[in-house]
Protein backbone atom coordinates (compact mmCIF):
# COMPACT_ATOMS: atom_id res chain seq x y z
CA UNK A 1 0.00 0.00 0.00
CA UNK A 2 1.41 3.12 -0.86
CA UNK A 3 2.44 5.89 2.19
CA UNK A 4 -0.56 8.11 1.62
CA UNK A 5 -3.24 5.78 1.43
CA UNK A 6 -1.05 4.51 4.93
CA UNK A 7 -1.37 7.33 6.35
CA UNK A 8 -4.98 7.91 5.96
CA UNK A 9 -5.49 4.37 7.55
CA UNK A 10 -4.27 5.14 10.43
CA UNK A 11 -5.55 8.72 10.37
CA UNK A 12 -9.10 6.77 10.21
CA UNK A 13 -7.97 3.95 12.72
CA UNK A 14 -7.27 6.47 15.65
CA UNK A 15 -9.75 8.68 15.25
CA UNK A 16 -12.49 6.09 15.61
CA UNK A 17 -15.10 8.44 14.85
CA UNK A 18 -15.78 9.82 11.45
CA UNK A 19 -13.57 12.01 10.06
CA UNK A 20 -14.59 14.94 7.88
CA UNK A 21 -12.97 15.35 4.14
CA UNK A 22 -11.75 18.22 5.18
CA UNK A 23 -10.15 17.76 8.25
CA UNK A 24 -8.39 14.14 6.29
CA UNK A 25 -7.22 16.39 3.76
CA UNK A 26 -5.42 18.34 6.76
CA UNK A 27 -3.70 15.65 8.90
CA UNK A 28 -2.75 13.70 5.98
CA UNK A 29 -1.79 16.64 3.94
CA UNK A 30 -3.33 16.09 0.54
CA UNK A 31 -5.21 18.42 -1.50
CA UNK A 32 -9.11 18.37 -0.92
CA UNK A 33 -9.94 17.20 -4.49
CA UNK A 34 -7.96 14.09 -4.00
CA UNK A 35 -9.74 12.31 -1.13
CA UNK A 36 -12.59 10.43 -2.42
CA UNK A 37 -10.20 9.00 -4.82
CA UNK A 38 -7.83 8.33 -2.59
CA UNK A 39 -10.79 6.22 -0.15
CA UNK A 40 -11.45 4.53 -2.97
CA UNK A 41 -7.97 3.28 -3.48
CA UNK A 42 -7.98 2.43 0.11
CA UNK A 43 -10.83 0.59 0.25
CA UNK A 44 -9.68 -1.77 -3.06
CA UNK A 45 -6.31 -1.87 -0.82
CA UNK A 46 -8.50 -3.51 1.93
CA UNK A 47 -10.50 -5.87 -0.01
CA UNK A 48 -8.40 -8.85 1.88
CA UNK A 49 -8.93 -7.38 5.32
CA UNK A 50 -11.79 -7.13 7.88
CA UNK A 51 -11.71 -3.69 6.93
CA UNK A 52 -14.03 -1.29 5.21
CA UNK A 53 -14.25 2.37 4.83
CA UNK A 54 -17.73 4.15 4.97
CA UNK A 55 -18.56 7.39 3.14
CA UNK A 56 -21.41 9.52 4.10
CA UNK A 57 -22.29 13.29 3.73
CA UNK A 58 -18.44 13.83 2.95
CA UNK A 59 -17.35 12.31 6.11
CA UNK A 60 -15.65 8.66 6.33
CA UNK A 61 -15.28 5.94 9.06
CA UNK A 62 -13.20 2.88 8.84
CA UNK A 63 -15.74 -0.16 10.15
CA UNK A 64 -15.10 -3.80 10.14
CA UNK A 65 -16.75 -6.23 7.23
CA UNK A 66 -20.40 -7.88 7.96
CA UNK A 67 -18.69 -11.28 8.18
CA UNK A 68 -16.88 -10.28 11.95
CA UNK A 69 -20.42 -9.39 12.85
CA UNK A 70 -20.97 -12.76 15.13
CA UNK A 71 -17.66 -12.50 16.56
CA UNK A 72 -17.44 -9.00 17.35
CA UNK A 73 -21.13 -8.75 18.72
CA UNK A 74 -19.98 -11.66 21.53
CA UNK A 75 -17.05 -9.58 22.28
CA UNK A 76 -18.80 -6.52 23.01
CA UNK A 77 -21.95 -7.60 24.44
CA UNK A 78 -22.92 -4.31 24.79
CA UNK A 79 -23.55 -3.33 20.86
CA UNK A 80 -26.33 -5.87 21.00
CA UNK A 81 -29.15 -3.72 18.94
CA UNK A 82 -32.86 -2.99 19.87
CA UNK A 83 -35.78 -3.60 17.73
CA UNK A 84 -37.33 -1.05 15.86
CA UNK A 85 -40.72 0.28 16.08
CA UNK A 86 -43.15 0.95 13.14
CA UNK A 87 -43.26 4.27 14.00
CA UNK A 88 -39.80 4.82 13.99
CA UNK A 89 -38.98 2.36 11.27
CA UNK A 90 -41.30 4.40 9.06
CA UNK A 91 -39.43 7.96 10.09
CA UNK A 92 -36.52 6.17 9.80
CA UNK A 93 -36.97 5.43 6.41
CA UNK A 94 -37.85 9.10 4.86
CA UNK A 95 -34.80 10.29 6.91
CA UNK A 96 -32.55 7.92 4.84
CA UNK A 97 -33.95 8.35 1.32
CA UNK A 98 -34.76 11.82 1.77
CA UNK A 99 -32.02 12.90 3.92
CA UNK A 100 -31.09 15.55 4.63
CA UNK A 101 -34.70 16.62 5.52
CA UNK A 102 -36.58 19.31 7.13
CA UNK A 103 -38.30 18.24 10.23
CA UNK A 104 -41.77 19.70 8.63
CA UNK A 105 -41.21 17.29 5.31
CA UNK A 106 -41.17 14.28 8.26
CA UNK A 107 -44.40 15.46 9.75
CA UNK A 108 -46.04 16.13 6.38
CA UNK A 109 -45.20 12.58 5.03
CA UNK A 110 -46.48 10.71 8.23
CA UNK A 111 -49.31 13.22 8.92
CA UNK A 112 -48.31 13.22 12.17
CA UNK A 113 -45.89 15.84 14.67
CA UNK A 114 -42.47 13.53 14.64
CA UNK A 115 -40.80 15.47 17.63
CA UNK A 116 -41.00 12.90 19.92
CA UNK A 117 -39.93 9.99 17.17
CA UNK A 118 -37.02 12.04 16.01
CA UNK A 119 -35.87 12.99 19.52
CA UNK A 120 -35.86 9.34 20.10
CA UNK A 121 -33.72 7.99 17.18
CA UNK A 122 -31.40 10.99 18.03
CA UNK A 123 -30.94 9.49 21.36
CA UNK A 124 -30.11 6.15 19.89
CA UNK A 125 -27.91 7.36 17.58
CA UNK A 126 -29.69 6.69 14.31
CA UNK A 127 -29.88 10.00 13.05
CA UNK A 128 -28.09 13.39 13.37
CA UNK A 129 -29.16 16.87 13.21
CA UNK A 130 -27.17 19.90 11.85
CA UNK A 131 -28.69 23.60 11.05
CA UNK A 132 -30.13 24.21 8.25
CA UNK A 133 -28.01 26.42 6.38
CA UNK A 134 -31.01 28.45 4.88
CA UNK A 135 -33.03 28.52 7.83
CA UNK A 136 -32.43 30.05 11.44
CA UNK A 137 -33.46 27.86 14.27
CA UNK A 138 -34.09 25.11 12.16
CA UNK A 139 -32.94 21.65 11.53
CA UNK A 140 -32.20 19.02 9.08
CA UNK A 141 -32.13 15.34 10.02
CA UNK A 142 -30.26 12.39 8.09
CA UNK A 143 -29.10 9.15 9.06
CA UNK A 144 -25.97 8.72 11.09
CA UNK A 145 -22.80 6.56 10.90
CA UNK A 146 -24.46 3.74 13.14
CA UNK A 147 -27.32 3.82 11.52
CA UNK A 148 -25.38 2.80 8.00
CA UNK A 149 -23.11 0.46 10.44
CA UNK A 150 -26.13 -1.34 12.08
CA UNK A 151 -27.67 -1.72 8.47
CA UNK A 152 -24.31 -3.02 7.06
CA UNK A 153 -24.32 -0.74 4.48
CA UNK A 154 -21.36 1.27 3.42
CA UNK A 155 -22.89 3.88 2.26
CA UNK A 156 -26.46 5.02 1.04
CA UNK A 157 -26.56 4.07 -2.29
CA UNK A 158 -26.30 0.70 -0.83
CA UNK A 159 -29.53 0.54 0.53
CA UNK A 160 -32.23 -1.57 -0.76
CA UNK A 161 -33.77 -0.03 -4.18
CA UNK A 162 -31.91 3.39 -3.36
CA UNK A 163 -32.69 4.70 -6.68
CA UNK A 164 -35.90 3.91 -7.21
CA UNK A 165 -37.03 5.51 -4.12
CA UNK A 166 -35.20 8.65 -5.00
CA UNK A 167 -36.34 9.09 -8.09
CA UNK A 168 -39.84 8.74 -6.83
CA UNK A 169 -39.28 10.89 -4.10
CA UNK A 170 -37.89 13.96 -6.87
CA UNK A 171 -41.28 13.08 -9.06
CA UNK A 172 -42.94 14.19 -5.85
CA UNK A 173 -41.00 16.85 -4.94
CA UNK A 174 -42.83 19.62 -5.21
CA UNK A 175 -45.59 18.52 -3.40
CA UNK A 176 -43.54 17.95 -0.35
CA UNK A 177 -41.80 21.12 -0.24
CA UNK A 178 -43.72 23.24 1.75
CA UNK B 1 -45.87 23.86 38.33
CA UNK B 2 -42.46 22.58 39.96
CA UNK B 3 -39.55 22.20 37.47
CA UNK B 4 -38.51 19.25 38.54
CA UNK B 5 -40.66 16.15 38.27
CA UNK B 6 -41.80 16.21 34.54
CA UNK B 7 -41.05 13.01 32.16
CA UNK B 8 -40.53 13.31 28.62
CA UNK B 9 -42.74 10.89 27.19
CA UNK B 10 -42.19 9.27 24.17
CA UNK B 11 -45.68 8.10 22.71
CA UNK B 12 -45.21 5.50 19.85
CA UNK B 13 -48.84 5.43 18.30
CA UNK B 14 -49.67 5.07 14.22
CA UNK B 15 -49.92 8.62 12.77
CA UNK B 16 -52.86 9.27 10.76
CA UNK B 17 -51.94 8.69 7.42
CA UNK B 18 -50.25 5.07 8.32
CA UNK B 19 -53.55 4.65 10.34
CA UNK B 20 -55.65 5.55 7.06
CA UNK B 21 -53.32 3.35 4.54
CA UNK B 22 -54.21 0.37 7.10
CA UNK B 23 -57.70 0.25 7.08
CA UNK B 24 -57.72 0.96 3.34
CA UNK B 25 -55.57 -2.16 3.62
CA UNK B 26 -57.40 -3.88 5.78
CA UNK B 27 -60.27 -3.62 3.31
CA UNK B 28 -57.83 -4.49 0.07
CA UNK B 29 -58.86 -0.99 -1.48
CA UNK B 30 -55.97 0.81 -3.74
CA UNK B 31 -55.98 4.07 -2.76
CA UNK B 32 -58.59 6.14 -4.71
CA UNK B 33 -60.93 8.75 -3.70
CA UNK B 34 -63.78 5.98 -3.25
CA UNK B 35 -61.34 3.64 -1.10
CA UNK B 36 -60.69 6.73 1.36
CA UNK B 37 -64.71 7.17 1.45
CA UNK B 38 -65.48 3.73 2.43
CA UNK B 39 -62.95 3.82 5.21
CA UNK B 40 -64.18 7.51 6.47
CA UNK B 41 -66.46 5.59 9.14
CA UNK B 42 -63.92 3.51 10.54
CA UNK B 43 -61.62 6.17 10.74
CA UNK B 44 -63.98 8.48 12.67
CA UNK B 45 -64.21 5.45 15.18
CA UNK B 46 -60.61 5.00 15.43
CA UNK B 47 -60.04 8.88 16.31
CA UNK B 48 -62.90 8.20 19.10
CA UNK B 49 -61.26 5.71 20.23
CA UNK B 50 -58.00 7.37 20.22
CA UNK B 51 -59.39 10.50 22.09
CA UNK B 52 -59.82 8.37 25.42
CA UNK B 53 -55.81 7.44 24.96
CA UNK B 54 -54.13 10.04 23.72
CA UNK B 55 -56.00 13.39 22.96
CA UNK B 56 -52.49 15.19 21.95
CA UNK B 57 -52.87 13.35 18.84
CA UNK B 58 -56.24 14.33 18.18
CA UNK B 59 -55.29 17.42 16.62
CA UNK B 60 -53.16 15.73 13.68
CA UNK B 61 -55.93 13.13 13.46
CA UNK B 62 -58.65 15.93 13.25
CA UNK B 63 -56.92 17.67 10.38
CA UNK B 64 -57.05 14.43 7.80
CA UNK B 65 -60.78 13.60 9.28
CA UNK B 66 -62.38 16.58 8.08
CA UNK B 67 -60.27 16.16 4.31
CA UNK B 68 -62.22 12.37 4.61
CA UNK B 69 -65.40 13.97 5.79
CA UNK B 70 -65.21 16.26 2.71
CA UNK B 71 -64.36 13.48 0.05
CA UNK B 72 -67.74 11.71 1.75
CA UNK B 73 -70.03 14.30 1.48
CA UNK B 74 -68.69 14.86 -2.43
CA UNK B 75 -69.42 11.11 -2.79
CA UNK B 76 -72.80 11.44 -1.10
CA UNK B 77 -73.86 14.36 -2.67
CA UNK B 78 -72.64 14.62 -6.41
CA UNK B 79 -73.91 17.76 -7.46
CA UNK B 80 -72.32 19.77 -4.63
CA UNK B 81 -69.48 21.78 -5.89
CA UNK B 82 -65.95 21.50 -4.02
CA UNK B 83 -64.16 25.03 -3.55
CA UNK B 84 -60.87 25.48 -5.12
CA UNK B 85 -59.01 24.80 -1.82
CA UNK B 86 -61.33 21.73 -1.15
CA UNK B 87 -60.23 20.29 -4.06
CA UNK B 88 -56.69 20.80 -3.11
CA UNK B 89 -56.94 19.93 0.28
CA UNK B 90 -57.76 16.49 -1.07
CA UNK B 91 -55.64 16.05 -3.90
CA UNK B 92 -53.01 16.92 -0.83
CA UNK B 93 -53.81 13.77 0.89
CA UNK B 94 -54.03 11.72 -1.52
CA UNK B 95 -50.52 12.45 -2.65
CA UNK B 96 -49.46 11.97 0.84
CA UNK B 97 -50.89 8.82 0.52
CA UNK B 98 -49.21 7.58 -2.10
CA UNK B 99 -45.73 8.68 -0.61
CA UNK B 100 -46.36 6.93 2.76
CA UNK B 101 -46.86 3.89 0.56
CA UNK B 102 -43.94 3.91 -0.70
CA UNK B 103 -41.74 4.89 2.14
CA UNK B 104 -43.93 1.84 4.12
CA UNK B 105 -42.50 -0.59 1.55
CA UNK B 106 -39.14 1.25 1.96
CA UNK B 107 -39.34 0.78 6.04
CA UNK B 108 -39.90 -3.18 5.49
CA UNK B 109 -37.01 -3.09 3.28
CA UNK B 110 -34.68 -1.50 5.92
CA UNK B 111 -36.00 -3.57 8.91
CA UNK B 112 -35.08 -6.99 6.55
CA UNK B 113 -31.80 -5.40 6.58
CA UNK B 114 -31.56 -4.29 10.06
CA UNK B 115 -32.46 -7.91 11.33
CA UNK B 116 -30.00 -9.57 9.55
CA UNK B 117 -27.81 -8.42 11.95
CA UNK B 118 -24.73 -8.09 9.63
CA UNK B 119 -23.77 -5.18 11.59
CA UNK B 120 -20.42 -2.94 10.47
CA UNK B 121 -18.62 -2.61 14.03
CA UNK B 122 -16.17 0.89 14.41
CA UNK B 123 -14.26 1.08 17.24
CA UNK B 124 -15.40 3.14 19.95
CA UNK B 125 -13.96 6.13 20.91
CA UNK B 126 -10.20 5.51 22.16
CA UNK B 127 -8.16 7.93 24.23
CA UNK B 128 -5.14 8.24 22.77
CA UNK B 129 -2.89 9.04 26.01
CA UNK B 130 -2.11 12.82 25.42
CA UNK B 131 0.35 13.47 28.03
CA UNK B 132 -1.72 15.04 30.75
CA UNK B 133 -1.89 18.40 29.39
CA UNK B 134 -5.50 20.19 29.88
CA UNK B 135 -6.24 22.54 27.36
CA UNK B 136 -8.96 25.43 29.24
CA UNK B 137 -11.27 27.10 27.27
CA UNK B 138 -11.83 30.60 26.64
CA UNK B 139 -14.46 32.45 28.34
CA UNK B 140 -16.31 29.43 30.56
CA UNK B 141 -16.89 30.87 33.46
CA UNK B 142 -19.82 29.97 36.05
CA UNK B 143 -22.16 31.97 34.72
CA UNK B 144 -21.39 30.74 31.21
CA UNK B 145 -22.39 27.12 32.59
CA UNK B 146 -25.31 28.87 34.72
CA UNK B 147 -26.78 30.03 31.24
CA UNK B 148 -26.27 27.55 28.96
CA UNK B 149 -28.54 25.61 31.37
CA UNK B 150 -31.11 28.36 31.95
CA UNK B 151 -31.57 27.84 27.90
CA UNK B 152 -31.92 24.01 28.34
CA UNK B 153 -34.17 24.24 30.98
CA UNK B 154 -36.27 26.78 29.15
CA UNK B 155 -36.34 24.59 26.03
CA UNK B 156 -37.22 21.41 28.05
CA UNK B 157 -40.23 23.24 29.68
CA UNK B 158 -41.21 24.30 26.40
CA UNK B 159 -41.18 20.86 25.01
CA UNK B 160 -43.79 19.94 27.67
CA UNK B 161 -46.05 22.66 27.80
CA UNK B 162 -46.39 22.29 24.23
CA UNK B 163 -47.69 19.08 24.37
CA UNK B 164 -50.19 20.14 27.24
CA UNK B 165 -51.17 23.37 24.73
CA UNK B 166 -52.11 20.99 22.30
CA UNK B 167 -53.70 18.48 24.17
CA UNK B 168 -56.21 20.57 26.01
CA UNK B 169 -57.11 22.45 22.94
CA UNK B 170 -58.50 19.52 21.21
CA UNK B 171 -60.49 18.22 24.39
CA UNK B 172 -61.56 21.59 25.19
CA UNK B 173 -62.97 22.18 21.65
CA UNK B 174 -65.01 18.46 21.82
CA UNK B 175 -65.99 19.66 25.36
CA UNK B 176 -67.23 23.18 24.85
CA UNK B 177 -69.07 21.53 21.19
CA UNK B 178 -70.33 18.91 23.98
CA UNK B 179 -71.33 21.81 26.52
CA UNK B 180 -72.74 24.41 23.87
CA UNK B 181 -74.91 20.72 22.43
CA UNK B 182 -76.61 20.09 25.58
CA UNK B 183 -77.44 23.30 26.61
CA UNK B 184 -78.76 24.45 22.40
CA UNK B 185 -81.23 20.91 23.35
CA UNK B 186 -82.39 22.38 26.82
CA UNK B 187 -84.03 24.78 24.84
CA UNK B 188 -85.30 23.63 21.69
CA UNK B 189 -86.46 19.95 21.18
CA UNK B 190 -84.24 19.39 17.91
CA UNK B 191 -81.44 21.05 16.17
CA UNK B 192 -80.45 20.75 13.06
CA UNK B 193 -76.48 19.90 12.62
CA UNK B 194 -76.04 22.45 9.58
CA UNK B 195 -77.25 25.51 12.18
CA UNK B 196 -74.71 24.64 15.00
CA UNK B 197 -71.69 24.44 13.43
CA UNK B 198 -70.34 27.46 10.84
CA UNK B 199 -66.85 27.15 9.88
CA UNK B 200 -65.74 23.03 9.05
CA UNK B 201 -63.72 23.04 12.39
CA UNK B 202 -66.74 23.59 14.11
CA UNK B 203 -68.21 21.12 12.67
CA UNK B 204 -65.86 18.14 13.07
CA UNK B 205 -65.94 19.18 17.12
CA UNK B 206 -69.71 18.62 16.68
CA UNK B 207 -69.69 15.47 15.40
CA UNK B 208 -66.92 14.18 18.01
CA UNK B 209 -69.07 15.70 20.19
CA UNK B 210 -72.42 14.03 18.96
CA UNK B 211 -70.30 10.74 18.85
CA UNK B 212 -69.51 11.11 22.58
CA UNK B 213 -73.29 12.12 23.81
CA UNK B 214 -74.68 9.18 21.56
CA UNK B 215 -72.31 7.08 23.27
CA UNK B 216 -73.39 8.41 26.46
CA UNK B 217 -76.75 7.94 25.62
CA UNK B 218 -78.15 12.00 26.09
CA UNK B 219 -79.02 12.22 22.77
CA UNK B 220 -80.47 10.72 19.73
CA UNK B 221 -79.89 11.85 16.29
CA UNK B 222 -81.81 11.36 13.06
CA UNK B 223 -81.31 11.05 9.38
CA UNK B 224 -84.73 10.74 7.14
CA UNK B 225 -82.65 9.80 4.26
CA UNK B 226 -78.93 9.95 3.66
CA UNK B 227 -77.14 12.95 3.39
CA UNK B 228 -79.83 14.93 4.63
CA UNK B 229 -79.17 17.35 7.39
CA UNK B 230 -79.03 15.21 10.81
CA UNK B 231 -81.63 16.31 13.46
CA UNK B 232 -80.59 16.23 16.94
CA UNK B 233 -82.78 15.17 20.12
CA UNK B 234 -82.49 14.78 23.45
CA UNK B 235 -83.19 11.57 24.24
CA UNK B 236 -85.78 11.75 26.45
CA UNK B 237 -87.57 14.75 26.24
CA UNK B 238 -87.61 16.49 29.87
CA UNK B 239 -84.04 14.16 30.21
CA UNK B 240 -82.03 15.73 33.03
CA UNK B 241 -79.26 16.74 30.66
CA UNK C 1 -4.45 -13.39 5.16
CA UNK C 2 -5.72 -16.29 6.89
CA UNK C 3 -9.44 -16.14 8.23
CA UNK C 4 -7.99 -16.40 11.83
CA UNK C 5 -6.06 -13.74 11.63
CA UNK C 6 -8.31 -11.70 10.15
CA UNK C 7 -10.95 -11.94 12.43
CA UNK C 8 -8.17 -11.79 15.57
CA UNK C 9 -7.04 -8.22 13.38
CA UNK C 10 -11.23 -7.15 13.62
CA UNK C 11 -10.99 -7.92 16.90
CA UNK C 12 -8.41 -5.93 18.31
CA UNK C 13 -9.50 -2.90 16.21
CA UNK C 14 -12.84 -3.13 17.81
CA UNK C 15 -12.51 -3.54 21.51
CA UNK C 16 -9.29 -0.83 21.15
CA UNK C 17 -8.27 -1.20 24.75
CA UNK C 18 -6.13 -4.18 25.37
CA UNK C 19 -7.57 -7.69 25.52
CA UNK C 20 -6.27 -10.66 27.17
CA UNK C 21 -5.07 -13.81 26.37
CA UNK C 22 -7.40 -16.05 27.62
CA UNK C 23 -10.91 -13.53 26.18
CA UNK C 24 -8.88 -13.50 22.68
CA UNK C 25 -8.96 -17.24 22.74
CA UNK C 26 -12.88 -17.02 23.19
CA UNK C 27 -13.88 -14.91 20.69
CA UNK C 28 -11.91 -15.84 17.90
CA UNK C 29 -12.87 -19.80 19.43
CA UNK C 30 -9.31 -20.62 19.36
CA UNK C 31 -7.54 -22.75 21.44
CA UNK C 32 -5.28 -20.13 24.27
CA UNK C 33 -1.85 -22.17 23.33
CA UNK C 34 -2.36 -21.00 19.72
CA UNK C 35 -2.73 -17.35 20.81
CA UNK C 36 0.82 -15.94 20.80
CA UNK C 37 1.52 -17.54 17.56
CA UNK C 38 -1.42 -16.27 15.69
CA UNK C 39 -0.16 -12.65 17.44
CA UNK C 40 3.55 -13.44 16.14
CA UNK C 41 1.93 -14.29 12.25
CA UNK C 42 -0.59 -11.44 12.13
CA UNK C 43 2.03 -9.35 13.35
CA UNK C 44 4.07 -10.59 10.16
CA UNK C 45 0.66 -10.05 7.96
CA UNK C 46 0.96 -6.08 9.46
CA UNK C 47 4.31 -5.83 8.02
CA UNK C 48 3.47 -3.78 5.25
CA UNK C 49 0.86 -1.72 7.03
CA UNK C 50 0.31 1.33 9.49
CA UNK C 51 -0.30 -1.12 12.73
CA UNK C 52 1.18 -3.73 14.74
CA UNK C 53 0.16 -5.29 17.78
CA UNK C 54 1.82 -4.58 20.88
CA UNK C 55 1.65 -7.56 23.42
CA UNK C 56 1.86 -6.82 27.18
CA UNK C 57 1.50 -8.94 30.26
CA UNK C 58 -0.08 -11.20 27.88
CA UNK C 59 -2.65 -8.91 26.66
CA UNK C 60 -2.82 -7.23 23.19
CA UNK C 61 -3.37 -4.38 21.57
CA UNK C 62 -3.57 -2.61 17.98
CA UNK C 63 -1.53 0.36 17.42
CA UNK C 64 -0.30 2.55 14.74
CA UNK C 65 3.50 2.51 13.84
CA UNK C 66 5.72 5.11 15.11
CA UNK C 67 5.96 6.77 11.95
CA UNK C 68 2.35 7.97 11.69
CA UNK C 69 2.85 9.67 15.15
CA UNK C 70 3.13 12.99 14.02
CA UNK C 71 0.07 12.97 11.63
CA UNK C 72 -2.07 11.82 14.23
CA UNK C 73 -1.01 14.10 16.89
CA UNK C 74 -1.95 16.87 14.76
CA UNK C 75 -5.44 15.43 13.97
CA UNK C 76 -5.78 15.08 17.82
CA UNK C 77 -4.46 18.70 18.85
CA UNK C 78 -6.27 20.81 15.72
CA UNK C 79 -9.59 18.73 17.63
CA UNK C 80 -8.77 20.03 21.05
CA UNK C 81 -7.65 23.76 20.42
CA UNK C 82 -10.55 24.39 18.72
CA UNK C 83 -12.97 26.63 20.94
CA UNK C 84 -16.16 25.00 23.14
CA UNK C 85 -19.12 25.08 20.87
CA UNK C 86 -22.56 25.93 22.57
CA UNK C 87 -23.01 22.05 22.42
CA UNK C 88 -20.41 21.56 24.08
CA UNK C 89 -20.47 24.00 26.69
CA UNK C 90 -24.10 22.49 27.19
CA UNK C 91 -22.87 19.41 27.88
CA UNK C 92 -20.11 20.42 30.29
CA UNK C 93 -22.88 22.80 32.23
CA UNK C 94 -25.15 19.41 32.71
CA UNK C 95 -21.79 17.81 33.83
CA UNK C 96 -20.99 20.21 36.56
CA UNK C 97 -24.16 20.79 37.90
CA UNK C 98 -25.15 16.53 37.74
CA UNK C 99 -22.19 15.16 37.72
CA UNK C 100 -21.16 12.36 38.40
CA UNK C 101 -23.77 11.25 35.72
CA UNK C 102 -24.23 8.13 33.40
CA UNK C 103 -23.42 8.88 29.46
CA UNK C 104 -27.13 7.69 28.99
CA UNK C 105 -28.73 10.41 31.55
CA UNK C 106 -26.64 13.57 29.70
CA UNK C 107 -27.67 12.44 26.20
CA UNK C 108 -31.37 12.08 27.44
CA UNK C 109 -31.19 15.50 28.90
CA UNK C 110 -30.08 17.10 25.84
CA UNK C 111 -31.72 15.06 23.49
CA UNK C 112 -29.15 13.68 21.20
CA UNK C 113 -26.64 11.66 21.45
CA UNK C 114 -23.27 12.57 23.33
CA UNK C 115 -20.74 10.52 22.67
CA UNK C 116 -18.82 12.74 19.92
CA UNK C 117 -18.58 15.79 22.69
CA UNK C 118 -17.36 14.05 25.41
CA UNK C 119 -15.01 11.89 23.84
CA UNK C 120 -13.82 16.06 22.72
CA UNK C 121 -14.39 17.12 26.39
CA UNK C 122 -12.13 13.97 27.83
CA UNK C 123 -9.42 14.75 25.76
CA UNK C 124 -9.49 18.46 26.70
CA UNK C 125 -9.10 17.21 30.14
CA UNK C 126 -12.12 18.96 30.73
CA UNK C 127 -14.04 16.10 32.80
CA UNK C 128 -12.65 12.55 33.67
CA UNK C 129 -14.80 9.39 33.47
CA UNK C 130 -14.33 6.33 35.98
CA UNK C 131 -16.52 3.15 35.11
CA UNK C 132 -19.84 3.23 37.16
CA UNK C 133 -19.56 0.79 40.03
CA UNK C 134 -23.25 -0.22 39.71
CA UNK C 135 -23.08 -1.53 36.32
CA UNK C 136 -20.34 -3.31 34.06
CA UNK C 137 -19.35 -1.28 30.72
CA UNK C 138 -20.44 1.79 31.50
CA UNK C 139 -19.02 5.35 32.59
CA UNK C 140 -19.64 8.10 34.98
CA UNK C 141 -18.71 11.26 33.67
CA UNK C 142 -17.53 14.67 36.60
CA UNK C 143 -16.01 17.40 35.47
CA UNK C 144 -11.82 17.50 36.34
CA UNK C 145 -10.16 19.35 39.01
CA UNK C 146 -7.83 21.11 36.43
CA UNK C 147 -11.54 22.45 34.87
CA UNK C 148 -12.88 23.37 38.63
CA UNK C 149 -10.39 25.59 39.68
CA UNK C 150 -10.73 27.08 36.14
CA UNK C 151 -13.61 28.30 36.90
CA UNK C 152 -12.44 29.82 39.94
CA UNK C 153 -14.94 27.69 42.55
CA UNK C 154 -13.56 25.73 45.30
CA UNK C 155 -16.39 23.30 44.83
CA UNK C 156 -18.95 22.93 42.81
CA UNK C 157 -22.06 23.68 45.00
CA UNK C 158 -20.49 26.92 44.61
CA UNK C 159 -21.93 27.80 41.00
CA UNK C 160 -25.02 29.73 40.91
CA UNK C 161 -28.01 28.50 41.67
CA UNK C 162 -26.50 24.98 41.66
CA UNK C 163 -29.21 23.35 44.41
CA UNK C 164 -32.36 24.66 42.13
CA UNK C 165 -30.59 23.48 38.67
CA UNK C 166 -29.22 19.97 39.86
CA UNK C 167 -32.50 19.20 41.34
CA UNK C 168 -34.14 20.06 37.37
CA UNK C 169 -32.14 18.25 35.82
CA UNK C 170 -32.42 15.18 38.22
CA UNK C 171 -36.18 15.27 37.91
CA UNK C 172 -36.09 14.78 33.80
CA UNK C 173 -36.39 10.99 34.31
CA UNK C 174 -35.38 8.20 31.50
CA UNK C 175 -38.56 7.47 29.98
CA UNK C 176 -37.72 6.31 27.21
CA UNK C 177 -40.41 4.16 26.34
CA UNK C 178 -40.05 1.79 23.14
Amino acid sequence: MEQKLKTIHALLFTYGEPLSLEKLARFAEIPKQEVGECIERLNTALMDTPFTVLSHENSFQLATRPEYASALEAALKSEVSEELTPASLETLAIIAYLGPVLRAKVDYIRGVNSSFILRNLLLRGLISRVPDPQRANTYVYSVSFDFLRHLGVRELSELPEFERYRKFLDGVRIAVSE
Amino acid sequence: MTLAGYELKTPEFAGPIEKLVELIEAKKLDSTRVSLSEVTGDFLRYLETLAAVSPALLADFIVVASRLLLIKSKALLPESELSEEEEYDIKDLETRLSIYREFKHAAIALNARYKRRAQLFARDYFLVPHGRHVVLPNGVTPQALHQQLGQLMRALEAISARERSITRRAVISIEEKMRSLVRHLETSARSKFKDLAETREEAIALFLAILHLLKDQLIDIEQSENFHDIIIKPRSPNGAL
